[in-house]
């Protein structure tokens, strides 16, 4: 497309030149309609349509808009839309409707007129063509101011200067019900197991079991009672006690008491032979 | 972080703001910018006292369609062309008089345009006006066809540095008022005043 | 349009064509907006007054790896995130599940989290989890491998607003039970409510 508005662009520049450097010339030969073979396809190509080549008619001839000399501006634009014709064909069909008009306007202007005001109010036949002109002609000043006005990017640009990343990388936030939905996609994915028997007890116990495998990897081993605090209350005790008991039953804590009535103590699940047989360094 | 509550704390932040937004900013987004409730009143005198700081300099800050903005003056254009050469295209004539029947006449369907005009209007200068960002469709004119119905965008006024429609260049004085149908049987008379 | 010659005029174009150019800017850039030859010496001259007179704005101009910009100061930077409130980074739905199971089933082996989640486990993502201080390992399975065991952190806790586990949103009932498959869809709709 841009390559047809560049063509228009170098068309409208070139008849600004033409009708400059040829006004003189005409303004000799008022009547003369000679247009040299290669100008006319420059010329019509910076046309915008059939009223624009209607101004640039009557601007060129100093016929007053108003006050129209039909005939000889119907003579021109036909002698222009023949040319066009040769050059080039799809254009013309608009030009086509508005020489029909014009042809249509000027016999009906030769027609004698009513002396008195009669049955067609006595409207001039330009009237319409004559609105229609100034209307485009309106336009095309307005397309020209409008091109005129300074343009983003063009003739000024607007400012964007650089926000310096924050040096604390923003974290993605998670929130407490976004574990539930995605423990609820695990659900409904995979099939079920024991796994999914959780409730909030069972957390509090699974709590309790992290907090003394974090307690015994530190300590290394410990009496059965340090394993307690009686501070927290009774049901923290169950629920420890609870959490040792299924620390022992997945065989992550040893429970050992080495005779009886002597000390309880935990300590973190070993077993010899396997480790022995893995030979695995701690 | 403390609240910038003086003037002077208000322009700096807002001048930080507006030249890193890329893009025009309303009064309510830049109040938006502070923890603080700053007055309508005290906001604007912080945008023209910045704005009276920068005059003089090769950037100003204006006020838009879409709000406040810093942009470059036309007079430093021809150093920035030199380092970016590819600019916008011109448009053509077609494509300004297609945009001027719509910004002085909307809504208008693309029949409308065609009438002033009298010709066809290719679709490429509307899809191009469009994609710009400068017309969109905001009906549908109810006739046979339903034919849609183009207005001028924020974003058009923006580009071309207006506030408002009001603020186009007025329309050359020239139909309607010159010529009243009845006076046209004596355009003489019309056209020596 | 006239040549710069002078020192503030320069400068005036530099600041222009920084501000306005979306990006570090080389000296032989810059060099590039003149119509005439500048001295890399004066160009410098130039860059550093305009470094110091925008000293103390909430603005300042940088020289970094690709060349000269103008940046936003940090100080500034709330301001900012006020007017953009930029959607903080999301994590995706298998970071997600992993925590959750290692929230509600801790402690677990990694072995633990796959046969639940049903896929593999990236390491990478248990080490996000760790970097986030979110997980750690509390001990070691005494299995062959001996593979470490994680469990959530006091830090999970309290980045989620929580003070025990217990305060996690309890599964849904049918969860608890071995149900088949029909009726896990009606657990999961329960559980998204």
């Amino acid at each position: 497309m841009s390559e047809v508005l560049e063509k228009a662009e170098a068309a409208e520049e070139e008849i600004r030149h033409l009708a400059r450097v040829q006004g003189e010339l005409w303004s000799e030969l008022p009547n003369d309609l000679y247009i040299p073979p290669d100008a006319l396809e420059v010329i019509l190509e910076a046309f915008e349509g059939p009223l624009d080549l209607l101004l640039w008619l009557i601007r060129r001839n100093s016929l007053n808009i108003l006050d129209i000399n039909m005939s000889a501006l119907t003579r021109q634009y036909i002698e222009y839309v023949e040319a066009m014709q040769h050059k080039r064909l799809e254009l013309a069909a608009e030009y086509l409707v508005m020489a029909a008009m014009l042809i249509e306007i000027k016999s009906r202007m030769l027609l004698p007129r009513p002396e008195k005001v009669a049955e067609d109010d006595g409207l001039d036949p330009r009237a319409e063509l004559v609105r229609r002109l100034l209307e485009y002609e309106q336009t095309k000043l307005a397309a020209r101011g409008l091109g005129e006005l300074p343009q983003a990017g063009r003739d000024f640009l607007t400012l964007s200067i650089h926000i310096p990343q924050l040096a604390a990388k923003r974290l993605p936030q998670v929130a407490p019900d976004d574990l539930l939905l995605a423990w609820g996609a695990i659900l409904k994915r995979a099939s079920m197991t024991k796994h999914h028997r959780i409730g909030r007890q069972e957390l509090s116990v699974r709590e309790h079991m992290s907090r003394i495998l974090k307690y015994l990897r530190e300590a290394g081993r410990c009496q059965f009672s340090d394993l307690f605090d009686p501070a927290q209350g009774r049901s923290s005790l169950v629920v420890s006690f609870l959490a040792l008991l299924e620390l022992v039953r997945e065989r992550l804590v040893d429970i050992v008491q080495n005779e009886p009535f002597t000390p309880i103590y935990a300590q973190i699940h070993t077993q010899i032979a396997v480790a022995a047989e893995h030979a695995e360094p701690a | 972080m403390q609240n910038p509550l003086n003037l002077d704390e208000v322009k700096r932040v807002l001048e930080a703001v507006l030249l890193s937004s890329g893009g025009a900013l309303t009064l309510a987004e830049l109040k938006r910018v502070f923890e603080v409730e700053l007055g309508n009143d005290f906001l604007r005198r912080a945008l023209e006292g910045l704005k009276s700081d920068w005059r003089g300099r090769a950037v100003e800050l204006v006020l838009v369609a879409d709000g406040w903005r810093f942009q470059t003056r036309p007079d430093v254009q021809p150093y920035l062309d030199r380092l970016n050469p590819e600019k916008p295209p011109r448009y053509s004539r077609a494509v300004l008089e297609t945009l001027a029947v719509i910004a002085y006449r909307q809504p208008v369907t693309r029949g409308d345009v065609e009438d002033i005009r009298g010709v066809a209007v290719n679709s490429q200068i509307v899809r191009a006006l469009e994609e710009r960002g400068w017309i969109e469709v905001v009906g549908h004119k109810e006739v046979p066809g339903r034919p849609a119905l183009f207005a001028t965008t924020k974003q058009f006024l923006s580009d071309l540095n207006l506030r408002a429609l009001s603020e186009l260049p007025p329309l050359p004085e020239l139909a309607r008022d010159l010529i009243p149908q009845e006076s046209l049987e004596e355009g003489a008379v019309a056209s020596s005043s």
